[in-house]
This record gives structure tokens, sequence and C-alpha cells, in this order.
């Protein structure tokens, strides 16, 4: 018979003031499975716990109950006195007599003493369902895929392989290097982006523990946590990367032009290209859509160029697999379309640009070679307007969030502004200035002083064109105005969203998005770039919009989760899972419907004893289950149960209030 | 005072009026993430609610097999509260939404069967929504006080 | 509607041509016009079968069957009947290619008194869903794609009647059912869907929660029952024609299906391949106002 | 020892069943959803002494409940407190009227168990107590064989008093037992005549063959069970239960059925132990506690059924297990027969 030890925490004051220790001992004690029940003033100091440790000795107890604060609290404390007193850790159950009793019934110490006893006397009843459960050990592959090339990939990746750990690098486009390599200068520091990001980019390309799988993408992502299997597709360059130099000859020649996705648009590449001179691989692919050859046989100018004949027309997808045990998800962001502003005029003025379409023109390597010019006519502007929160807090037309980085890169521009075109000036629209981070208020202040440019604090309402000109009319709130800036240009610092496919990768990866897609974090706070799924993390602007110094921060914090995962041979798990009776499993895969993780396969098992033939039943996969319990409970042949919250004792629980 | 159509519509059988000490037994599952994180809170912040409340922890609502309200209802409680993740916060990704199909119907059949509505309730009570756990309990107690002790299909070794 | 001639070549064929070990079918008990499911394991037996109005058994049930496990099996299947095989083919319980399915088009059967019975004047997919051939009045046609194009849907009249009653009232009524229930899981076992190895209801399973055979225990293991057919039930009303006590189980069923048909979609179980049921999937729809 | 008959008519019978309503508790036939069973009645008004058979319970369930409280106990630390459960309420004294003759043949039958190894004083004193008032049928229903079996049918000694239609309009009372006796001469017949002539005998005797002569099921009980004893091993049992849903139905509603399980409902320290109805058709029945089940298949459970009905019960009981009503031919919902089973088994050609 269960041997039960009960043990009532004072909690100092914090219990005993409001519930009657003594009175709850008292009752537990006429329980008929208990044979031992104690009060003491901390449960969870060294003394309560040797008590602990000492009764379960001396009265060979079979389970134990800590009657105490919340189980969320101290539960992991008790088990590791229930281990070592050499019982099994699981077979602890905690009634939370502070958090649910103490303190929020401190008028009535009669109820709360009662309850308490309830609490008590539930525990008891579900401890003696418990049952021992051991850790369950997965073993590992030691090898992380990150997914996207950004800044926040190529930090996660770096940091991960300096712990020579090896990594697989997976980049949508050609190169590597994001949007940041789109960036002319950073904020606050001003300091050129391509000359920090560029070394990165090599050392992730020469890194002997990084495998960079550029113009790829991920498929398929099977498998759990130190056991993923994951498919990548990659996409026909057709140029061999192993052969071809880079010398460059082959998108020399090329007679297609194309818009420069690099450049948003405002120049040409080729139909061979690569994305811009420092890309990483820098190694041309050729875009197939725009390809004479490709499209029409006709052509074949670059294979007749490319001397080391790295030219191969007939390439195909491919599609490989890698063994991983962590993923990094670092797919970045999209911009915002400002279409539905029609009443700017986007779409019909030239003269109304994005801010990184901005960003390109100020770049040194940019279609202008550095100079903003007007798209119209190719004057370089004198008045530019800067309008914020494009999108931005605008439940209306875009999205309510704020794009947290506009106001630094809207500064930023009219500093570089204020660089390239002395004799020019800013006027900002804004809506608040929110510049907090280290050095950005000061950033801000600097910029507004030594630019002179006006802030304007109100809504643009209307844009219209006044000869060449752009005619700006918005409020001034600060004067409660209506005011008009004759404006040369008009840069929209449009919003930061997800990446459009984040929903898609979600689903492949088998972790879940918030309403605007970004990927959602385990915990908003205390677990911020863990997905719920075990083994998968998030960094950058994917999880959800944030400047450069963040994104590196969370990049490196997802390379300490990888590495933390990694340090033993195998992992450790909660055994608190799914188990089959496979002897009551009828086989009908609803669980395997149901389970969010993919943890339920199926398995065949002999009819009878020694039988022959075979029957389906549903099989748990140990690794990947996460203990919701959605399976146990669509059970209808109850076959399934949840180790730790078996129907039994949460009927026990039920049945002995 | 006599009855309205409305309340007579759904007074439970048998109306008995309850002894005056009496005080309603609530069975509370909560989900361990959201809902049971939140009654936490709800203690650490010292909001005070009725002491009727028994609490039981579940890993999610999804866990929650509509029998254990029967079950509850049957033998020791005179009202259930299940309370989850609000939708899309749920921890394990989609359970509450597998477990408020669950909870509708079976909330319909056993108000079919004579239960007032009022005895099985639901609620989605986030971590941070100590301030709504209270308000909730408050709720559900109130509203069973009001309809007396439970008797249908009680257990016949049932006393408390 | 009488195709007793058409399944009793159809089944002489079939056994001729070495594609099914056994066939379910109707047959006559002699008297009183009562039809009883038969399994015939050869040609020669053919001439048992029958098929009138009167066939009203789900065979489907038989699937179940560890006489039907290992064979090969044609079977009759009227419209409800084959929603329900529509299940448990997707639940993996039988092997479509196991399988000769002689499909109705199902007019509607009668009781002994030769009334239409309610769950056929409230039918919504008369036409087989699931089936080999179709027997239809303008004759053979192939069965597949079955053409399932549901009628209206019926509110169950009992049903609504009983819901418009006060809540006491209510209970008074379904106290007597619950009493006058005497736990042989005739119900369970006659159902069609009901296959699990150990069922929730069954006294076995849970000696200590609700093991006896009292008025409370019978409460629990019917509401649990309904609930594991809640969006499932095809109402082929098996379990009420099988109830020695002749309870009204339809109106759990139809209680449930009702619930789920104004709340999730317009759900009908079975209807549609690779359906589970209502409760196996979720819409971000739901309905979400009853939770506070 | 003769006990004393009474004539009468419908009016007078209808008095008599008055009487007894108003002397002591009375069970009768009440209908609820289509279906009878026996319930404890205030008038006569709410009961159908004349229901049809097919659609009754047996009485069983007046001496072997559904449902039977063992005992009740109470464990906590200080010991465990095992407490008698209250006054048995189907221990009074009490009268159950509109019994079939079939039914209280079927008590003689359980008798024999329940007095045999252990004495189930419970079911005795419900016995003891309770006076039954059978009629016996004027016809045989669709399913009925009970005077196929191996018993006199003529013998209405399983009744305390006994009523068999005499025809002409006239009814005739006859206490079978002291206990009716008893009854009778208490008052509840005052306003009857008795019959001291021995006329009642002709018309009963005239009742009984016309009775005997309406039966559909008839068989040779003699060469059933013999064969039956023989053929444990008859492919025939897997062809007769093919259609069984194994739905166990039949075993509840037998009034001869006997098996039990046993259980608890246990609710903080107090549990309730039950006694309540199993059947071997269930699949479970048979299952042993190291998972081994020697009855996993359909046929076998059906051949235990048939072979305890016919067979085991007989050797060992000197008594039938089956009394013929056919009650479970119409419960079962593809209204198998035992009839038909167990002739088609017994009569079935033996292969060499």
């Amino acid at each position: 018979m269960a041997r039960v030890g009960v043990f009532v925490c004072f909690c100092g004051a914090n219990i005993a003031d409001y519930v009657d220790v003594p009175q709850v001992v008292e009752e537990v004690k006429k329980i008929r499975e208990v044979k031992y029940a104690v009060e003491y003033k901390y449960m969870c100091s060294d003394p309560g716990q040797q008590m602990i440790r000492d009764a379960i000795v001396n009265n060979r107890l079979t389970s134990v109950v800590v009657a105490a604060c919340s189980p969320r609290m101290h539960e992991k404390t008790f088990r590791k006195a229930l281990s070592d007193a050499g019982m099994n850790p699981y077979l602890l159950e905690v009634a939370n007599i502070r958090e649910h009793s103490s303190w929020v019934h401190q008028k009535d110490k009669k109820a709360a003493t009662e309850k308490a006893m309830d609490l008590c006397r539930m525990a008891v009843a579900k401890s003696i369902a418990n049952e021992q459960l051991f850790e369950i050990s997965v073993p590992v592959t030691k090898r992380a895929l990150v997914i996207g090339g950004g800044i926040a990939g190529i930090q996660a990746a770096l940091d991960i392989a300096d712990a020579r750990i090896p990594v697989v690098l997976v980049e949508k486009s050609p190169s590597i290097g994001g949007k940041m390599a789109q960036l002319d200068e950073t904020f606050p520091t001003l300091d050129c982006s391509q000359c920090i990001l560029t070394p990165k980019m090599v050392d992730v390309a020469s890194h002997p523990f990084i495998e960079l799988i550029p113009y790829s993408e991920v498929l398929e992502l099977q498998g759990f946590v130190g056991n993923y299997k994951a498919k990548i597709r990659k996409k026909a360059s057709y140029v061999n990367f192993k052969t071809c130099t880079g010398c460059g000859a082959c998108w020399q020649k090329c007679p297609v032009k194309v818009p420069n996705e690099y450049n948003m648009g405002l120049d040409k590449r080729r139909a061979i290209y690569t994305p811009f001179p420092q890309a990483v691989p820098n190694k041309p692919v050729i875009d197939a859509e725009h390809c004479t050859m490709l499209q029409k046989g006709k052509c074949g100018i670059c294979a007749k160029v490319c001397q080391p004949g790295a030219i191969d027309y007939t390439m195909q997808d491919e599609v490989i697999e890698r063994e991983i045990g962590a993923v990094v998800v670092a797919t970045g962001y999209d911009l915002w379309d400002p279409k539905p502003y029609e009443e700017y005029g986007v779409g019909r003025f030239k003269d109304i640009i994005t801010s990184l379409e901005f960003e390109r023109m100020v770049s040194a390597n940019g279609p202008t070679n550095g100079v903003p010019v007007r798209p119209s006519d190719g004057k370089v502007p004198k008045n530019v307007v800067f309008i914020k929160c494009i999108g931005s807090r605008d439940e209306a037309k875009g999205i309510e969030y704020c794009s947290k980085i506009c106001c630094m890169y809207t500064t930023k521009h009219t500093i570089l502004l204020h660089h390239k075109v002395h004799d020019s000036h800013s006027y900002v629209f804004y809506m608040d200035i929110r510049a907090a981070g280290k050095g950005y208020e000061e950033f801000v202040h600097k910029a507004q002083v030594d630019t002179h440019a006006t802030y304007l604090r109100g809504r643009v309402s209307k844009i219209y064109k006044k000869g060449d000109k752009l005619m700006v009319r918005g409020e001034d709130a600060q004067i409660g105005q209506v005011v008009e800036v004759e404006a040369d240009l008009v840069v929209l610092a449009t919003a930061v969203t997800s990446p459009h496919d984040n929903p898609e990768l979600a689903r492949l990866l088998g972790i879940s998005y918030d309403k605007h897609g970004f990927l959602s974090e385990a915990h908003p706070k205390l677990r911020p770039v863990e997905t719920a799924k075990a083994g998968i993390f998030l960094a950058g602007c994917t999880q959800a919009p944030k400047d450069i110094p963040e994104t590196v921060a969370q990049a490196s914090a997802c390379a300490a989760k990888v590495c933390g995962l990694f340090a033993g041979d195998t992992l450790k798990k909660d055994p608190m899972i799914s188990t089959v009776n496979t002897e009551f499993c009828s086989g009908c895969q609803n669980c395997v419907n149901v389970c969010p993780y993919g943890a339920i396969v199926t398995d065949e098992v002999p009819f009878g004893h020694g039988s022959k033939e075979m029957r389906t039943v549903a099989k748990i996969n140990e690794g990947v289950c996460q203990g919701c319990g959605s399976c146990v409970a669509i059970c209808r042949s109850m076959a399934i149960n949840l180790a730790g919250f078996t129907d039994p004792q949460i009927i026990n629980e039920i049945v002995s209030i | 005072m006599e009855a309205t159509t409305d309340q007579l519509v759904s007074i439970e059988k048998p109306a008995i009026t309850a002894p005056p000490d009496w005080e309603p037994v609530i069975i509370g599952i909560l989900c361990n993430w959201c809902s049971y994180a939140g009654s936490d809170l709800t203690g650490t912040s010292r909001l005070q609610y009725p002491p009727n409340i028994r609490i039981i922890r579940v890993p999610c609502s999804s866990r929650v097999d509509p029998w254990f309200l029967v079950k509850s209802l049957q033998t020791t409680a005179d009202g259930v509260l299940v309370s989850g993740c609000h939708p899309g916060d749920c921890h394990y990704i989609s359970g509450n939404y597998y477990a408020r199909r669950r909870f509708l119907v079976t909330k319909n059949l056993l108000n079919f069967l004579g239960f007032h509505e009022d005895r099985v309730q639901f609620s989605w009570v986030s971590a941070a929504e100590g301030p709504k756990f209270a308000k909730v309990v408050a709720k559900v107690t109130e509203d069973v006080k009001k309809l007396g002790p439970l008797h249908l299909y009680k257990k016949e070794n049932f006393s408390k | 509607m009488d195709y007793t001639n058409q399944i009793r070549e159809i089944a002489t064929k079939l056994f001729a041509e070495g594609k099914i070990d056994v066939f379910v079918g109707y047959r006559t008990t002699g008297f009183d016009g009562n039809q009883v499911p038969v399994l015939i394991n050869g040609p020669g037996e053919a001439d048992r079968l029958v098929f009138t109005d009167q066939s009203v058994f789900n065979l489907v049930n038989y699937l179940k069957h560890e006489h039907t496990r290992r064979k090969r099996v044609g079977l009759v299947v009227k419209g409800c009947d084959s929603r329900s095989l529509n299940l448990l083919l997707t639940e993996g319980q039988v092997k479509r290619e196991n399988l000769y399915v002689v499909g109705i088009a199902c007019e509607g059967v009668v009781d002994e008194k030769g009334e239409k019975l309610q769950n056929c004047t409230e039918c919504v997919v008369p036409d087989p869903v699931v089936a080999d051939v179709v027997l239809t009045p303008a004759g053979i046609r192939a069965g597949t794609p079955a053409p399932a194009v549901p009628k209206p849907y019926n509110v169950n009249p009992d049903v609504e009647k009983l819901l418009a009653l006060p809540l006491a009232e209510r209970t008074e009524y379904f106290e007597e059912i619950f009493e006058s229930c005497i736990r042989c899981n005739a119900c369970r076992h006659s159902c069609p869907l009901c296959y699990c190895a150990k069922c929730c209801i069954d006294q076995e399973t849970a000696t200590l929660y609700h093991g006896a055979n009292t008025t409370s225990s019978a409460f629990h293991a019917l509401v649990t029952w309904s609930l594991h057919l809640a969006g499932r039930c095809v109402d082929c009303r098996n379990c009420e024609k099988a109830c020695p006590r002749g309870l009204p189980l339809h109106l759990l069923h139809k209680q449930n299906e009702q619930v789920i048909y104004r709340n999730f979609q317009e759900h009908l179980a079975g209807v549609v391949e690779g359906d589970r049921g209502a409760f196996y999937k979720y819409s971000l729809r739901d309905p979400d106002d009853f939770i506070m | 020892m003769s006990f004393s008959t009474y004539i009468t008519d419908q009016a007078g019978l209808r008095k008599f069943y008055e009487a007894l309503v108003n002397t002591m508790e009375t069970y009768a036939p009440v209908e609820k959803f289509g279906r009878y069973d026996f319930k404890k009645v205030a008038t006569v008004d709410e009961c159908d002494p004349d229901s049809p058979i097919a659609a009754t319970q047996s009485i069983k369930p007046l001496y072997f409940p559904r449902s039977a409280k063992v005992m009740k106990y109470t464990a906590t630390s200080a010991g465990t407190e095992v407490s008698e459960t209250d006054g048995d309420p189907l221990a009074v004294k009490r009268a159950v009227i509109g019994v079939k003759h079939c039914d209280a043949r079927g008590l003689q039958v359980l008798d024999k168990v329940y007095n045999w190894d252990y004495i189930d004083t419970d079911y005795q004193q419900r016995r003891l107590n309770t006076i039954l008032v059978s009629a016996r049928c004027d016809r045989a229903g669709t399913h009925c064989f009970c005077t196929s079996l191996d018993y006199d049918v003529e013998n209405l000694d399983a009744a305390d008093i006994a009523i068999v239609n005499g025809g002409d309009g006239k009814i005739y009372l006859s206490a079978r037992t002291q206990k009716g006796e008893d009854l009778m001469k208490s008052g509840v017949a005052g306003h009857l005549s008795g019959v001291t002539d021995g006329s009642e005998a002709a018309p009963m005797k005239k009742q009984f063959e016309d009775f005997s002569a309406s039966f559909r099921l008839k068989m040779d009980y003699a060469e059933v069970n013999g064969n039956l004893s023989k053929i444990f091993d008859s492919p025939e049992f897997e062809n007769v239960s093919a259609n069984c849903v194994s739905c166990n139905t039949c075993a509840f509603i037998c009034p001869t059925c006997h098996c039990f399980k046993i259980s608890d409902e246990k609710i903080r320290d107090t549990g309730v132990r039950y006694k309540s109805y199993d059947s071997c058709n269930n699949g479970y029945f048979t299952l042993m506690a190291g998972g081994h089940n020697p009855r996993p298949v359909k046929y076998r459970r059906w051949r235990q059924r048939a072979m305890h009905k016919f067979v085991y019960y007989k050797e060992r009981f000197g008594e039938n297990l089956c009394v013929g009503c056919g009650k479970c031919t119409i419960a079962c919902p593809v209204n198998i027969s035992i009839f038909e089973v167990v002739n088609q088994v017994a009569l079935a050609p033996v292969e060499e």
C-alpha cells in the first residue's frame, strides 16, 4: 500500500498567517495512505529538505506531498530532494497552498485552512497514482542549421562554428549579407555597413565549420530536437561554383538587362549576375526567368566567354539532406508596400521613394554612386521630405505595431543627405521620436542640430504635384496648423513586416507565428530566442522588428542556446510525455492527426500473442513529444496516457476533494 | 416572489434551497502555462477571491477530457471551471482550439441533459491576467452559489 | 425499394469471380417480415439475401468483427451506412481494397408498422458516399465518385421539443432514460463506429469510477459515449434499435450533431472522405463567446 | 397438500390486484419507452399486468438487482470501517403482479445456484418476502418455446398465486404455496368465491392444451441436450454466432443469467462496493489479470452461453438454464434466437 509523506510549509508567515498549518497536518494524518505528516517553517530551506530526505528513508515512503508554494516555483527543488534520498523524483506532488490559498483568502482563515486541507488531500490522492518516471535521453546530432544569411544568420553561424560545431547556413539569394549589405552607414555611429559586414561574410565563407549553401531553401524538416533531418533544395544556378573563378567576364558580356534587386530596381543588372560586388560567394548565377538561352535557347554568350567553362545550362534543382540537431531561423524581414497611401500619390509620382531606395542612392556603391537624385529627372534634390510611420502604427492602412528602426534610420538619412548635398534641407514628418537605445537620443539630437532639419510633428494628409515639385500637405500638431512643404523628393519610412513566406516556413518547421507573420518565441520575456518546439531558435527580425545590435545579440544568444543544447552527447528530456498502450490502441490515428508536433507515428504490432497478422497502432516519438496531452483527451480507446497527468491521477484529484 | 418564465426555464431539478452555511465546491482545471500561471499571479498579487475553487493542474486545456467534467459534477463538484490560454497563445500551438470545440459541445450536452449552463464554465486566462482570474473565479462561484447544491446524477456515496 | 434480385446476382457473381470471401447482407427471419443481418460464405447461400425497405440494420458494424477481419467482404450499404464506412476507412479500420460495397440509393427504411423511420425522414445524405456500385430505381450505376450532395439539414423535432422545455422537465425526462438504462452496452456494440478494444463505458475499464450499474453510472457512460461519437455519429440509429429498454438514444447524438452543425461550418460526419470528425480539427473562427 | 382456488372474472381480478396494492408493496410492469419493467406501483392504473411478454423485462432485477450495494466502507488512517449497506429495499414484504409464468419459473432455476455452495442470504430474504402472482399465457409469443424444455409447464408451482384464464370470462386464481394460501386467506381475496368442487381442473387443462398448441417453436429437448454435450468442437458455433454483435443484451434481460462482477465507486475516503450484472458475451468476461483470455473470440463465447444454458447447468443442477421465454431473441439487435442456435448446432450433420 502506498505510504505517503506530507510536508506542510509555513513559508514563514506567508502561509502560516492565513492557514492553520498544524490543523492541516492533523487533517491529512487522517488519510489512510498518509504515514507521515509534518509542518516546518521553510520546507525549501536546507533543513526543510533534510526533513524530507530523512522521512523518506525512515518511513519507507512511496510518494511525497509538499504543501507549499506553487509547483512552478519549487517543484524542481523538491524533486531534487527526493532524488537525493534515493527516491524517484516524479513521485513528488506539490499542493499549492500559498498562491492558491493563503495569499488569496487572507480574510478568511477558516476557509483558507479548509481549502488547504482539500488541496493536500488532492495532492495525496494524485501522488498515490504517481509512477516512477525516468528522464529520457535522446542522442544528438551536433550540427546546426541556420536559415537565412543576413546579419543574424551570419552572426549565429559564426558563433556556433567558433565553438567547433558544424553549421549549415542556407541562404535564399545568391549571396549572404541580407538587408544589412544594402545599407550605407549604420546608426548611431555612422560606421560603414559594408565595412563591418563584409569581413564577417568572408569569415563565413572560409570557416572550416560552416557549410554555406547559397541560392537554396529548406523544403522539409523532420524529426525532433537533436535529431532533425532537413531537406534543402539547391536552386539551379547554371554556374558550376567549383570551377567558376568569379572573374565577371560573363555578366559583363550578358546582353539581357534586368532591374537590379540589390539597388531596389533603381538600375539594371544582367541575367547572369552577382548581386553586388562584395557578394559571398562571389560567384554569378543565371536568372533563368530572364536568360534568353534558358528561355528561348538562343544566346549562350556567357558560356562562350567563360574560360573555365563553368556555365552549365542543363543544371537542375538539387535536393540535399542534412542531419542536424538544432535550427536557427533568421529569415529577416520584408518592407511594407506603401501602395495603400494613395493620397500620397504612391506609384503615381516618381519622386516618392522608400527609405531603402534612398539608402541605396546615398550608398557609394549604389546606382547613383552615392548622390541622391530625383528619379524623375535625375536632378539632385534640395528639399527632401521624410515621412515616418508609413504603415507602422496605422491600424487603418498598415499594421498596429511600431517598426522600431524607422526613427533612427530616418535621422541617419537626414545626416546622409546633409553630407552628400550640403545645401539641402530635410523636413521630417513624425508621430513620435522613439530613440531608446545606447547613444540613440544623442544621435537624434546631434542630427537635428547639425543638419538643421525641420521636424514637424503630424501626419501628412496629401501630396500633390505642382510643376516639377511635390507639395506635401500635413499638420504640424505643435502649432496646430496645416503646413505645406515644397519638396523635390519625398522619402517614405516604410514599415518592417515579417517575410511573406514566414507562415509557410513556420508550418514546415512546426512552429507558430503571430498574426503579423512574425515567428513566435516560447516566452516573451524569459525564453525570447526559443520557439515552442525544442531545438528551434529565432534570431533577428523574423521574430519582431529590431535593429542591428539587438539582432546580433539575439543571434549570439541563439548560438549560446545551440551550444548549450549540444554540450552533452545526449539530451535529457522531461519524461512527462504521452505513452501508448498498444493493447488497447485501435489504430484510428486521430492522435497522429491532432499532435501539434508530429510526435506520433504509426507502428505495427501482432494482433494477438504469437499472431503473424499485424495491426497498426500509434507510437510516440519520445524525443518529439512535448507532453501537451491533446492526444490523450481525444483517444477514445483510452490507450494513450500522459505520464504525470494520467487519467487515474486526475480523477483521484477530482474525487478526493 | 414568483419566478419569471425565464427563470423557470433555467431552474434545475430538484430546486433545493441550500442550507444557510452551504458553500459550493468549484473544480478549476487550469492549463499549466497560462491559467495556472495566471492563478499564481493572482496569488503573488494578493488579489482576493472566493475560497470555493479547488485547482487541478493540467499541461494544456486540450488535456481536459470531457469526462473529467462529468466526473467532477457527479462526485465532488457543484460547478466546474476550465481555463486555458487565449486563442493563438497556446503553449502547444493548437491545443486550446481542439479543446474549445469539445467544450462547446460538452457544455451544450450537459445543459440539454438538465445541468444549468453556469455549472460548467470556461475562460481564457493568460499568465498575465491575475486580476481576470480572480474575477472569473468570483463570477463562477457566485453563479453556482445562486444555483444551489448540485444533485443531478450524483454518486450514491457522495456526501459532504 | 426492393433490390433483392440485384443483390443476389451481385453476390453470386462476386463469389464466382473469387472477389470476396464473405458477403454481408440481410435475410428474412420468416415471420413479421422481420429482417436480420446474415453473413454469406458462398454463392450457394446467395438466395438467402434480401433487400427491401425493412433492411434496417447498419451492416458496417460487421466490419469490426473478427469474422470479416482477414477477409474480402462484400456488403450492402445505405446512405447513412456508407458514411460510417467512410469514417472507418479514414480511421484505418478497414482497407478499401478488401471491400466490395454495394450501395443503395436509399429511399428510407421502415419500422415494423411500416412507417418510415425518423432518421430516414431527416436524412441528409441518402445516396451512398462510398460504393463500388449503386443500386437505384433507374438501374445500376458505378459507385465512385459518388455524388454526395447533402440535402437541406433537418433539425430533429424531438431535440427541439426538449430544448424548449424548462430545464427541470427536461431533467425529469432524461432521468427516466438514465434510470432505465441497464448498461448492457448493446448501444456501443451495435454502433458501427465503436470499435475500440477498450471502451470508456465498459465497466471493466474504470471499476473505481463508474463500474456500477446505477443511474449515475449510466449517465456517465452514455454522456461520455455520446461525446466520443459527437461529430462522427451518422445517425443510423443502430444503437437505438439495439437498446433493450427502448431508450431514445438518438436524442444525445442529435443534440451533439446539431450543435456541431450549427457551430462548426455545417460539419456532417462521414460525408467527406478523409474527414475524421468535428473534434479532430478546428477553425480559428470557432465560437468563442461562451468562454469568459 | 392442496391449496385453495378461487374463481372470478376480469373485474374481480382487478379488484384483487387493487387489494394487493393497498395491502403491501407491490411491483408490476410499468411502461416506459415502449418497454415494461417491474416497478413499485401505488395504484393498479399505473401498470399493465397483462404487458406483452416480448417487451417486458424479467423479474430477475427484483431479486438480483442490476447493481446491488454489497458494502460501504470508510478507509482512514484509523482503520477501515465496513458498514453493511442501508436496509435492503428489496427484502421487504411485497407482492409482484403481472408476472409471466416463465419468469417465475426462472426463479426456481436461479434458486438452485443461490442455494448451492454459497448461500446468498440477500436473495433468500427477497425470495422469502415476495409473493409472486403469475399468470399463465393464453398464447405463445413469436419466440416462446417454454413447452419445448424439460419441465412440466403445466405445473404452476413456481408462483405463489397462479392466474389462469378459464375461458368464458372466468378466471381462476389458485394458491400454489403456503405463502400464497396465507395471502389469499388474509382478506385480499375477500370478494372472491372459492372453488371447492374441483371444477377448475377441466378448464385449466383445456387452457393449457390450447396454450401449448399455439407454439411456433418446438424442439426435441432430449436430442438437443444429448447432442450438444457431445459436440463442443462443432464448427457450427462459428456460423450461428457470425452475426452476433456481442452486445450482452441477452444476458442482461435473461431471467436466469446470473453472472456478476464486483466494482467499487470511491469518493474521498468512502467507497461503495457494487455487485452488477455481467455477461459472458462480453469480450472481457474471461480476461484474466495476466492478460490471458480463454474466450477471446465470439464463437467461443457463444458456445459457452449455449452450453451453459443447455448442458452444464443441467449437469450440475438438473435444471435447464433457459426457460424458453424468448426475451433474448426479441431484445437482440439482430434477433439471434437461442432456440435456433442450439437446434442448428445440435442437429447439424456431424462430419465424420
